[in-house]
C-alpha cells in the first residue's frame, strides 16, 4: 500500500484515545509511573507522557504478553478433555506513541512466530493490534537505532506513524490497511498533511557503526575469547531480553490443580542457566560468556540468517536496563575492533 | 455468629500436638470440624512454604502447633521452628499479609483439651474474619489472567 | 514408579467412627478419585477379616498403594504395614487417615464429620500417590544394656539379661538398690515378707560379673540410636567411663508426692500425721509408734491424698488402697485393741487376691468410712483434751450422709505417686516424651506398653504408670524379652523415613550440618557437598524445611508427598 | 483445531506399558481421534512432544518404526517433572501428543549398503525406530551390525528384542556391559562401546555408521570409527538439546546456527565437525 | 585512588594475584565494575563514593573465580558479603585480597577475615535513612494499605530474578523458585508467583542480607524489594541482636538458635 500522508492535530490526540476506547480498542500509551515511563492501559490522552525517549520496557507484552495461556485442560477421574485458546477472546488493541524501532522490533518477532510453523496466538493479537507509533525527535546516548538500519522516522512495522511538525501538529503517515481503518472510522480527527520535510523533524541519531563490519564477520569469531572478556560483567539476570522488543524466547509450563489447568506460555531469557540445562545436568550453554555470546549471536547472525532482517533495532533498552552497565553498543563498537584487527 | 465455615488446616508434629489430638479424640471432647490436621514429623519440618500453599488453595487459616520448648521428641526442631516463625510471621506482616488468620502454639501429647480450646478459639477467630478474600484475590487474578 | 493403583478401607470401628461419619458414602465417593481401583468399608478394618479383606484385594486387583481410613496412625499405622508386608507389597506404600479421634469422636453434627472424612481421605489418596517404596536399614546391635533406675523393676530386668549372658550397665542415682520395694515391709495381698525377696536378687546382681553396677550416678547424655548407643558417666570416686549399649530400660520408678499443700491434712502441722512411705519404713522398723514414743490408739488411714484429684494428680496411684487394706492388717497384729478407720473415697482392689483381702480385713474391726473426693475433703483438727486422743477428723460419711469426728494419734496419709525430680532431664536424654502427669509415654498404651516411639529405649515399672512390684517385675520382662530378641538377631531395623540430599543441587552451606541434632550429617570437601546417615538420621526433617535449594528432601514426607496431601484437603473441603 | 494450534497437542490412549530397566519405560500410544491415527505419518529419527497434561511436556523420539501402523512407541527414563509424571500413568492413560518435527535418518540413500548401529545406554530408542525400520525393509540393505552397551545388564533396554536381534541370522548383534558389572549369566561382552567396537572392527567398506549415545561415548566413537575408515559424511547420530517448543521458536536448542528442532535431530558427523561445540 | 591503583599495580606485577575486581568509568559517566589483569590497566580503577555496587557478587562467578587469585576493591557491603560468605563456607581466606578505602581516603588492606571483621565492627551499618524511613512509614499503615502497597508493585514483577542474579548471597546452585517437584512457586509472573517469590527471596536471606541494596538497584520495574530484606534485617537485629556479614565463623541466623528466643504470640 503507498503511504498516505494526513495532519493530525494534537488536540485531536485527546478525542482519538477516546474514542478508540469506545470503539472497545484497550489503548497503551506511555506512562510516567515513580518517573519510568512504560506502556500502559490509557482512557484518556493527557495520561500519556509525551516526556520519553522510549520506554524502559517494551510494547511487545502486548503481543506477546509475559505470560499466556495457549491451552486448557480439564481432568475428570479417567477423562481429560483439552480446550483450545479462544482466538475471539483476544481484545482489539491500539499500541499508542510507540518509537519506529519499537515498532520494527515487531517484525522481528513476527519472523520468530511466523515461518513454517505459524503461532495464530501471535498473529491474531498482532492483527488485533493497531500500532501508531511517534517518530523520535530526540536520543540518548544509549540508542543506535541508525547504526542497525532503523531511522527515528522509519516506518516499518508502525501501521500510523506520527511525526511532530510543531506543538500543536503531527504529521501523520498512513502505512497499511489497518492505519487506513482507523483514520477512514475518525476521519473528522485527520486533516490535509502539508508538505514538509519529515528528515528535519525527527532526531539526527549519528550512526555509531558500520554494520556491515559485523554481519557475515561473527561467527567464525565463535571461540574468539572477545565474548569472555565482554561478560565478565554480565550477572545473568535476563533483564536485556525482558525488556527488548525483539527477544522472543519463551518457556512453556503446565498449571493444575487436579480439576483444571492451564497450559502457559512465559518469557524466558537466553541469559539464564538454567535456559538450556539438560535434566543430565549437562549444559551446553554452562557460562556467561556463552550465553552472552548467544544473544549478540541470536540478534545479529541466526536471525538475519533465517529471517533475512536484523535481530536488533537499537532501541538501547537492554544497556538502560542493565544494571551493570553492559552497554550493547560499545560492546559492538568494540566487537568490530576485535574482528578488524 | 456468621454462619461462614472457614477451612483452616493445622501442620503439626507427630509426637506432641498430633498426639494431643489423638487425646482430646479418646477424651471425647467436641470441637469444631473445621480445622484439619497434616501430620509432619516434628515443627523443624514444617517449611514455610506449607503454610503459604495453604493460602494459595483456599485456606481462611492455617495452625502451626507442636512440643513446647525443650519438649521435643528431636531435642530441638521446635527451636528451629520457633525462630522461622518469628521471621516469617513479621515479614508477611510487613507484607500486608494478616498474620491474625496464623496461629502458632504449642499443644503437648497431655493437652487434648488444649487442642480443642485452640481449634475452638482459633475457627471462631476466623470466623469473624471472614474468608480471606485478599489472599484469594491473587489466586483469582491468576486464573483469570488478564490478556496483556 | 508406576501407575498407581489404590485400595482404600474405610472402617466402622464398630459404631466409633460409623456412629458420626457415614462411612458408606465416604468409601462410596472415594471412587472417583483418580487412581482408586478399590474402595471399601468394613466393621473392623484392624481385625484378620479386614486384614485378610486387604491382602486378598492387594492380590486380586493389583493394588500397589493402600489408604486405611480408620483411627490414627499412631495406634495401627504398625499393624497394616504388616498386614502390606504379608501381602508381599512396601510397607511405606501405606497411608492411614484419622476420622476416629480426629474425628468421629470429636464431633457432633454427623453431616460436618462425614464431609471432614472425605477430606481426610482425599488427601490421604492424593499423598499416596507419592508414596515411594521405602527400604530398612538394619544396624548391628551392641549386645550391652544399660538400665537406669534400680528399683524392683530395674534389678529385675538386670539380672534377666545378665542370666542370658549379656553385658548390663545398671546406673542407679541413690546409695542404694531397691527402690521403694526396699522400704516395704510385707507385700500385699499375702503379706509375705518383702525383704526375704529382694535380699537375694540384690545379692545376686552384686555378684554377677555381667553386670557393672554404678550407685550414686547420673546420665547426662546419651548419644546414638538403637544398637549403638553411647554415654560417658562420672560414678562416685570413680573416673569417667565410656559406656556403650545397644539398648536402653528406663525404671526410675515414681515418688511419693509431699502431702502438704492439702492443709486440710495437716501435714507438717500435727508430728503424727505421716505419709504412707514414712508408715512403711516404721513397720519396715518393727516399731509402730508416735512421735512422742507412745503407742497410738486410734489409727485412721486416709485414701487418696494428691490422687484421683483435679488439683494435684488426677490420676488414680493405684496401689493406695491395697497397701491401705495391709497396713490394716499390720497395725491389728500389731495393736489387737486399737481403733482402726480407712477413710477412703473408693476401695479400688484390683488384681488377684486383693479383693479378698478388702473382705478379710473388713472382718477385723476396722471401721470403713467414705468420703466424698471431689467436693468434701476430710479436715483434721486438734482434739480437746477431753476428747481423749490426739486429733479428730471430721468428715461427712458418704454412705450414711452422716457428719462424724473420727478419733486419731496417728493417721496414715497414702500419697499420690509422681514423676521422680529429674524425670523430665530423662526423658530428654533418652528421647522419651512424658505425658502430662510427667509419666513416660509407651509406644502404643495397649499393644506395645513396654516400648516407646524411640526405638532401641524401653521404660518398665512406675516409671510408666504407678504399679504393683508384680506388675513392674512383669513389665521389666517383657521389655527383657525384646531386647534380648533383639541381641540374638544381632541386627535392628531403622525406619527408611530418613533426609537424603542431591548432590547436584546442594551448594555447600552446611547450614544443615548445624541444625541436625543427631550429627548425622557431614561435609564431603571433595565434593562440595553436604551427606547424610541413613542411619544416625531420626527423621525429623528440619535440615529438609532449612535447605534453601531444596537439595533435602525426606522419604515417607517428602515435599512432593505433603503438598499434594494439603491441595487435596484444601480442594476438597 | 490442531492446526490452529501449534501447541495443541493430540490426545493418545496408553494401550501397554513396559518396565525396560529401572526408571526406564515404554509407552505404546494410540490416537484416540480416528481421523488422526489413519492419516498420521512419520520417518524415523524424528521426535515429538509429549505430555503428562497438567504437568508439562517432555521431548522424546519416537521409538517404534514408522511401518508399524496404529501405534507407536516412545522410552523414556525418568528425570524430572515431566518424566516422573508420566511414570505414573499406566494402561488406558491419556497423555499428549505433538509432532512430528525434526529431519530424519536418510534410510533410502543407504540402499544396498551395510549398517552399523552403535548405541549406549537410555539411547537406543531412536536406534530402535531405524533398526526395525530397516529391517522391516531387510531386503535394501547388507549386512546389519548391532553394538549396544550400557553399564549394567539391568540397565539394558529392550531386552526381548535384544533377544530377538539375537536370534535372527541376518543380523548380528554385540552387547556390552561396563567392566565390573557383568553378571554370572553375562554371555555378551565386558567393556565400554568404543573399545567394543575397535575390536569387534566392522568393515567401513560400503558401510553407514549410526551412532546414539552419551556425549561421552560419541566423543570417543567417532575417532574409532575413522580410524576404521569412516568418512564423517557415513556416520550419523541424533542430538539431544534441550527443547520446548519442538518448531524452533522457544531459543534453546540451537547449535550455533542450526536448531536441533529443525535441521535436527539427526545430523551426520560432518556436519558436527562443522558446528560449535553447544550440545 | 592513587594508592589503590599503586597496590593493585604490585600485587599484579608481583603475580600475587591474577586479576583485579574493581572499579572504572562506565557509560555516560557512570561507575561499572571493571578486571584488571595486567598492570597497566590498573589506571583505570576508581574509587569514590559513587561506587556502591558490591562487587562481592563476582566472588562467585565461575569465569571469574577461573582467573585466578582475586583482589577485590571492597565497599562496607562487599566487606561483609565477604564475611557472611566465608561464614558459609563459600570462599575461604586462601582465595583473595581485600584493599579498601576509608572515608578519609586512607587505604586498607585486609590479610584475614578476621582482620575485616575487626573493620566491620567499627563501621556503620544500619540501614540508609531512606529506607529506614519507608519501613517506619510502611509499619504505621494499615495491613490493608501495606497490602496494597505491595500488591501495587509486585504486579509490575516480571519475575526476571535479576534481583537473585544481583544479589551476592544468592548463590545456590539452584534456586528454589526452579524447584519443580512439587512446583513451590507459581512459573509465570502473575501477582501470586510474584508474591510467593518474594517471600522465598526474603526468607531465604533473611539473617544473611549485609543490606547493599543491590536487588533493587537490579530491579528493571523498580520494585523495592530491598524493603522486605531490610525488614528481616531489623527483625534479626532486635529478635536475635545479630547482623549478618560481622562475622565469618557463626552459624547464620536461622540455623542456630537460643532456647529462649523471646515471642510473644504462641499460644
Ligand atoms: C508405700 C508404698 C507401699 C507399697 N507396697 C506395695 C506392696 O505391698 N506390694 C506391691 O506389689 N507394691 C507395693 N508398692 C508399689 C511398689 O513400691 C512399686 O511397684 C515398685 O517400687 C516399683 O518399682 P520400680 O523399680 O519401678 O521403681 P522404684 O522402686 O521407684 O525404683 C526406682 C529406682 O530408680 C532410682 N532412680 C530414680 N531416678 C534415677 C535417675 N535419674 N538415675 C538413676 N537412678 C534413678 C531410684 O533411686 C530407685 O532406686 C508400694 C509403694 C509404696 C509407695
Ligand atoms: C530430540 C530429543 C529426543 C529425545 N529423546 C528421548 C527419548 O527417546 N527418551 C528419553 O528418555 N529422553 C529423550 N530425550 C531427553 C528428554 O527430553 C529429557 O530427559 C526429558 O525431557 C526430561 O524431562 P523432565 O520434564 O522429566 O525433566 P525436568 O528436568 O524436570 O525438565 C523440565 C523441562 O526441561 C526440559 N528438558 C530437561 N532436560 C532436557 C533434555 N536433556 N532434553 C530436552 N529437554 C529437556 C523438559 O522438556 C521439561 O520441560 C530427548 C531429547 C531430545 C531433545
Ligand atoms: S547483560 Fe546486563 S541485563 Fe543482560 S543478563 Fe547480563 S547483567 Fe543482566
Ligand atoms: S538488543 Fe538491546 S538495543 Fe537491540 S533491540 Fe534488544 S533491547 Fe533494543
Ligand atoms: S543446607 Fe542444603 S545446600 Fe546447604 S549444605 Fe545442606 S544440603 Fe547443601
Ligand atoms: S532429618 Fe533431622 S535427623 Fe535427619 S539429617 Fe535432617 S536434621 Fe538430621
Ligand atoms: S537481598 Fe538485596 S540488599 Fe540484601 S544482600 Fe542481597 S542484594 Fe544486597
Ligand atoms: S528484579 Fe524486579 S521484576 Fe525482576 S524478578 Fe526481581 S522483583 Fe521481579
Amino acid at each position: 500500500m503507498n503511504i498516505e500522508n494526513k495532519l493530525l492535530k494534537l488536540s485531536s490526540l485527546e478525542g482519538l484515545v477516546l474514542k478508540l476506547n469506545q470503539d472497545g480498542k484497550q489503548v497503551f500509551a506511555p506512562v510516567k509511573k515513580d518517573n519510568i515511563v512504560n506502556f500502559a492501559p490509557v482512557s484518556a490522552f493527557h495520561e500519556m507522557t509525551q516526556d520519553y525517549i522510549v520506554t524502559a520496557r517494551s510494547a511487545k507484552f502486548v503481543v506477546f504478553p509475559r505470560v499466556e495461556t495457549i491451552l486448557e485442560m480439564q481432568f475428570s477421574k479417567d477423562n481429560i478433555t483439552l480446550k483450545d485458546k479462544d482466538l475471539s477472546s483476544i481484545p482489539d488493541a491500539v499500541l499508542l506513541g510507540t518509537r519506529p524501532c519499537d515498532a520494527a522490533g515487531f517484525k522481528v518477532l513476527t519472523s520468530i512466530f511466523e515461518g513454517d510453523y505459524i503461532d495464530n496466538i501471535y498473529v491474531t493479537r498482532l492483527k488485533k493490534t493497531t500500532i501508531i507509533s511517534i517518530s523520535c525527535n530526540n536520543y540518548d546516548a544509549k540508542c543506535f537505532c541508525t547504526s542497525v538500519n532503523v531511522h527515528p522516522g522509519g516506518t516499518a512495522g508502525s501501521d500510523i506513524l506520527l511525526t511532530r511538525i510543531d506543538n500543536d501538529n503531527f504529521l501523520a503517515e498512513i502505512v497499511t490497511e489497518k492505519g487506513k481503518e482507523i483514520v477512514n472510522k475518525f476521519d473528522t480527527l485527520f486533516d490535509i498533511a502539508p508538505d514538509v520535510n519529515k528528515d528535519s523533524l525527527v532526531a539526527n541519531v549519528p550512526v555509531e557503526f558500520d554494520l556491515s563490519a559485523i554481519l557475515g564477520k561473527i561467527y567464525p569469531r565463535f571461540e574468539s575469547d572477545i565474548w569472555v572478556e565482554q561478560s565478565l560483567r554480565c550477572i545473568g539476570c535476563g533483564t536485556c531480553a525482558y525488556v527488548c522488543p525483539t527477544c522472543g524466547c519463551f518457556d512453556i509450563q503446565d498449571v493444575s490443580d487436579g480439576h483444571n489447568g492451564q497450559r502457559k506460555r512465559s518469557w524466558d531469557s537466553c541469559g539464564f542457566d538454567l535456559f538450556t540445562l539438560h535434566s543430565s545436568g549437562h549444559n551446553p550453554r554452562n557460562t556467561q560468556s556463552k550465553r552472552w555470546r548467544q544473544r549478540i549471536l541470536h540478534k545479529f547472525v541466526y536471525v538475519p540468517e533465517q529471517d533475512n532482517i536484523l535481530g536488533c533495532v537499537g532501541c538501547g533498552r537492554c544497556s538502560r536496563a542493565c544494571s551493570v552497565d553492559m552497554n550493547l553498543k560499545e560492546h559492538l563498537i568494540n566487537l568490530i575492533g576485535e574482528l578488524t584487527k | 455468629m456468621s454462619d461462614f465455615q472457614p477451612k483452616i488446616v493445622a501442620f503439626v508434629c507427630t509426637w506432641c500436638t498430633y498426639a494431643g489430638a489423638d487425646l482430646a479424640g479418646t477424651s471425647r471432647i467436641k470441637y469444631e470440624p473445621n480445622v484439619k490436621i497434616i501430620r509432619f514429623p516434628c515443627t523443624g519440618r514444617i517449611d514455610y512454604m506449607f503454610l503459604i500453599k495453604a493460602f494459595a488453595n483456599g485456606a481462611d487459616g492455617v495452625i502451626v502447633s507442636g512440643c513446647h520448648p525443650n519438649d521435643c521428641h528431636y531435642v530441638s526442631g521446635n527451636f528451629h521452628a520457633r525462630r522461622r516463625w518469628i521471621v516469617f510471621r513479621e515479614l508477611v506482616d510487613f507484607l500486608g499479609m494478616d498474620v491474625n488468620r496464623l496461629c502458632f502454639s504449642w499443644v503437648s501429647a497431655a493437652e487434648g483439651a488444649q487442642w480443642a480450646k485452640i481449634v475452638n478459639s482459633f475457627t471462631e477467630e476466623i470466623r469473624q474474619l471472614g474468608p480471606y478474600k485478599a489472599y484469594m484475590e491473587l489466586v483469582k487474578k491468576d486464573k483469570n489472567e488478564s490478556v496483556f | 514408579m508406576e501407575k498407581p493403583r489404590i485400595g482404600v478401607y474405610v472402617c466402622w470401628c464398630g459404631t466409633n467412627i460409623a456412629k458420626m461419619v457415614d462411612v458408606e458414602a465416604v468409601a462410596e465417593e472415594i471412587k472417583n478419585v483418580p487412581n482408586v481401583v478399590v474402595s471399601r468399608n468394613y466393621k473392623y478394618m484392624c481385625s484378620d477379616p479386614g486384614q485378610d479383606m486387604i491382602i486378598n484385594d492387594i492380590k486380586e486387583f493389583k493394588l500397589n498403594r493402600i489408604v486405611v481410613s480408620a483411627c490414627s496412625p499412631r495406634i495401627h499405622e504398625i499393624t497394616f504395614r504388616k498386614t502390606l508386608k504379608k501381602a508381599e507389597l512396601n510397607p511405606y506404600l501405606f497411608q492411614m487417615a484419622n476420622i476416629r479421634e480426629h474425628d468421629s469422636w470429636v464431633h457432633t453434627d454427623r453431616a460436618e464429620a462425614t464431609k471432614k472424612a472425605k477430606a481426610l481421605v482425599t488427601a490421604a489418596i492424593n499423598r499416596i500417590n507419592y508414596h515411594e517404596p521405602l527400604k530398612e536399614l538394619s544396624v548391628d546391635i551392641n549386645p550391652a544394656t544399660l538400665i537406669i533406675g534400680g528399683g524392683i523393676s530395674g534389678i529385675t530386668a538386670a539380672l534377666e539379661i545378665a542370666d542370658a549372658d549379656k553385658k548390663v550397665y545398671m546406673i542407679e542415682k541413690s546409695n542404694k538398690l531397691g527402690g521403694y520395694t526396699a522400704d516395704i515391709d510385707l507385700t500385699y495381698p499375702h503379706l509375705s515378707s518383702v525383704q526375704q525377696m529382694l535380699g537375694p536378687m540384690i545379692e545376686r546382681m552384686k555378684k554377677n560379673k555381667n553386670i557393672d553396677l554404678f550407685l550414686e550416678t547420673e546420665i547426662k547424655e546419651i548419644t546414638g540410636y538403637i544398637g549403638n548407643f553411647e554415654t560417658i558417666i562420672t560414678p562416685k570416686n570413680d573416673n569417667e567411663t565410656k559406656l556403650s549399649f545397644g539398648n536402653i530400660v528406663v525404671s526410675i520408678g515414681l515418688r511419693s508426692w509431699d502431702p502438704s499443700p492439702l492443709e486440710n491434712y495437716g501435714y507438717g502441722k500435727f508430728p503424727d500425721v505421716i505419709t504412707s512411705v514414712e508408715f512403711e519404713k516404721m513397720l519396715l522398723s518393727g516399731n509402730i509408734a508416735k512421735k512422742d514414743g507412745s503407742i497410738p490408739k486410734n489409727i485412721a488411714i486416709i485414701h487418696c491424698v494428691g490422687s484421683r484429684n483435679k488439683n494435684y494428680h488426677e490420676y488414680c496411684s493405684r496401689t493406695c488402697c491395697t497397701v491401705a487394706l495391709k497396713y490394716a492388717n499390720q497395725l491389728r497384729s500389731a495393736f489387737p485393741n486399737a481403733s482402726i478407720y480407712e477413710l477412703f473415697a473408693d476401695m479400688r482392689t484390683m488384681s488377684k487376691g486383693c479383693e479378698e483381702l478388702y473382705t478379710i480385713t473388713s472382718r477385723k474391726k476396722v471401721v470403713f468410712m467414705m468420703f466424698d473426693q471431689e467436693n468434701d475433703l476430710p479436715g483434721i483438727r486438734k482434739a480437746n483434751i477431753n476428747d481423749n486422743c490426739e486429733m479428730i477428723i471430721e468428715l461427712n460419711e458418704k454412705r450414711s450422709r452422716k457428719f462424724v469426728e473420727v478419733p486419731a494419734d496417728m493417721v496414715i496419709l497414702m500419697v499420690a505417686m509422681e514423676g521422680r525430680e529429674m524425670v523430665k532431664e530423662v526423658a530428654q536424654i533418652t528421647g522419651v516424651s512424658l505425658d502430662g502427669n510427667k509419666l513416660f509415654i509407651e509406644k502404643h498404651p495397649k499393644l506395645d506398653p513396654v516400648a516407646t516411639t524411640t526405638s532401641g529405649v524401653y521404660t518398665v515399672g512406675s516409671c510408666q504408670g504407678p504399679k504393683s512390684i508384680p506388675d513392674s517385675v512383669s513389665q521389666a520382662r517383657a521389655a527383657v524379652a525384646r531386647i534380648l530378641g533383639t541381641i540374638a538377631r544381632g541386627t535392628a531395623q531403622v525406619a527408611g523415613t530418613t533426609a537424603h540430599i542431591n548432590i547436584n543441587i546442594c551448594c555447600g552451606c552446611q547450614m544443615c550440618i548445624s541444625v541436625c541434632p543427631y550429627s548425622a550429617i557431614s561435609f564431603d570437601a571433595e565434593k562440595n557437598v553436604s551427606v547424610i546417615n541413613e542411619i544416625l538420621c531420626q527423621g525429623c526433617g528440619t535440615c529438609v524445611a532449612l535447605c534453601r535449594p531444596n537439595a533435602i528432601d525426606i522419604w515417607g514426607c517428602s515435599n512432593r508427598q505433603m503438598t499434594a496431601e494439603l491441595t487435596a484437603l484444601l480442594l476438597s473441603d | 483445531m490442531n492446526e490452529q494450534n501449534i501447541y495443541m497437542p493430540y490426545l493418545m490412549r496408553i494401550e501397554t506399558v513396559r518396565d525396560e530397566a529401572p526408571f526406564v519405560k515404554t509407552f505404546r500410544l494410540k490416537f484416540i481421534n480416528e481421523e488422526i491415527l489413519n492419516r498420521f505419518t512419520f520417518k524415523t529419527g524424528q521426535f515429538g512432544e509429549y505430555s503428562a497434561i497438567g504437568e508439562g511436556e517432555s521431548t522424546f523420539c519416537i521409538a517404534s518404526s514408522p511401518t508399524l501402523k496404529g501405534y507407536i512407541e516412545c522410552t523414556f527414563r525418568q528425570t524430572g517433572k515431566v518424566t516422573n509424571a508420566l511414570a505414573m500413568k499406566g494402561e488406558d492413560d491419556v497423555i499428549g501428543f505433538r509432532g512430528p518435527y525434526g529431519n530424519f535418518f536418510p534410510i533410502h540413500e543407504w540402499k544396498n549398503k551395510n549398517l552399523l548401529f552403535i548405541a549406549g545406554g537410555i539411547a537406543l530408542p531412536p536406534l530402535r525406530s531405524v533398526i526395525w525400520n530397516c529391517l522391516d525393509l531387510r531386503n535394501d540393505y547388507k549386512d546389519v551390525t548391532i553394538i549396544y552397551g550400557a553399564k549394567t545388564v539391568d540397565e539394558l533396554i529392550y531386552k526381548h528384542e535384544l533377544k530377538t536381534w539375537d536370534e535372527r541370522s541376518d543380523v548380528k548383534l554385540v552387547t556390552t556391559v561396563d567392566p565390573g558389572n557383568e553378571t554370572p549369566e553375562w554371555k555378551g561382552k565386558i567393556g565400554f562401546v568404543p573399545t567394543v567396537l575397535d575390536e569387534v572392527a566392522p568393515s567401513s567398506e560400503n558401510t553407514v555408521a549410526i551412532v546414539c549415545g552419551p556425549p561421552i561415548m560419541i566423543k570417543y566413537t567417532f575417532p574409532v570409527l575413522e580410524k576404521l575408515g569412516f568418512t564423517s559424511e557415513n556416520i550419523f547420530t541424533t542430538l539431544e538439546n534441550r527443547m520446548k517448543c519442538g518448531f524452533g521458536k522457544c531459543g534453546r536448542c540451537n547449535v550455533g546456527k542450526v536448531f536441533v528442532c529443525k535441521d535436527g535431530p539427526v545430523f551426520t558427523y560432518k556436519q558436527l565437525k562443522e558446528l560449535p561445540q553447544e550440545y | 585512588m592513587d594508592s589503590i591503583r599503586k597496590r593493585a599495580r604490585e600485587l599484579l606485577e608481583k603475580n600475587t594475584v591474577k586479576v583485579v575486581i574493581g572499579y572504572g568509568v562506565g557509560s555516560d559517566n557512570t561507575v561499572r565494575a571493571i578486571f584488571v589483569r595486567r598492570p597497566e590497566g590498573v589506571e583505570e580503577l576508581i574509587f569514590d563514593e559513587t561506587c556502591v555496587q558490591n562487587l562481592a557478587v563476582y566472588l562467585l562467578k565461575n569465569e571469574i573465580k577461573q582467573i585466578g587469585k582475586l583482589c577485590i576493591i571492597a565497599n562496607i557491603s562487599a566487606l561483609r558479603t565477604i564475611l557472611q560468605l566465608a561464614s558459609e563456607h563459600q570462599i575461604h581466606e586462601e582465595e583473595l585480597l581485600c584493599l579498601s578505602v576509608t572515608p578519609n581516603g586512607e587505604l586498607l588492606e585486609f590479610t584475614g577475615f578476621k582482620d575485616i571483621e575487626n573493620y566491620i565492627s567499627s563501621c556503620n551499618r544500619d540501614l540508609p535513612d531512606k529506607e529506614s524511613e519507608m519501613i517506619k512509614k510502611l509499619e504505621k499503615m494499615s495491613v490493608d494499605e501495606r497490602w496494597q502497597f505491595w500488591m501495587n508493585h509486585l504486579s509490575r514483577c516480571i519475575k526476571c530474578y535479576a534481583c537473585r542474579s544481583a544479589c551476592p548471597m544468592c548463590y545456590c546452585t539452584r534456586c528454589q523458585v526452579e524447584y519443580n517437584q512439587p512446583q513451590w512457586i507459581t512459573v509465570e509472573a502473575t501477582l501470586m508467583g510474584n508474591f510467593e517469590w518474594q517471600i522465598t527471596r526474603t526468607m531465604h536471606l533473611a539473617g544473611r542480607c549485609v543490606n547493599c541494596g543491590e536487588c533493587a538497584r537490579a530491579c528493571p520495574e523498580d520494585i523495592p524489594i530491598n524493603l522486605l530484606n531490610y525488614k528481616t534485617v531489623l527483625t534479626v537485629k532486635e529478635k536475635y541482636n545479630i547482623s549478618a556479614g560481622t562475622n565469618a565463623n557463626i552459624d547464620s541466623v536461622m540455623s542456630s538458635f537460643e532456647s529462649d528466643d523471646k515471642e510473644n504470640f504462641i499460644r
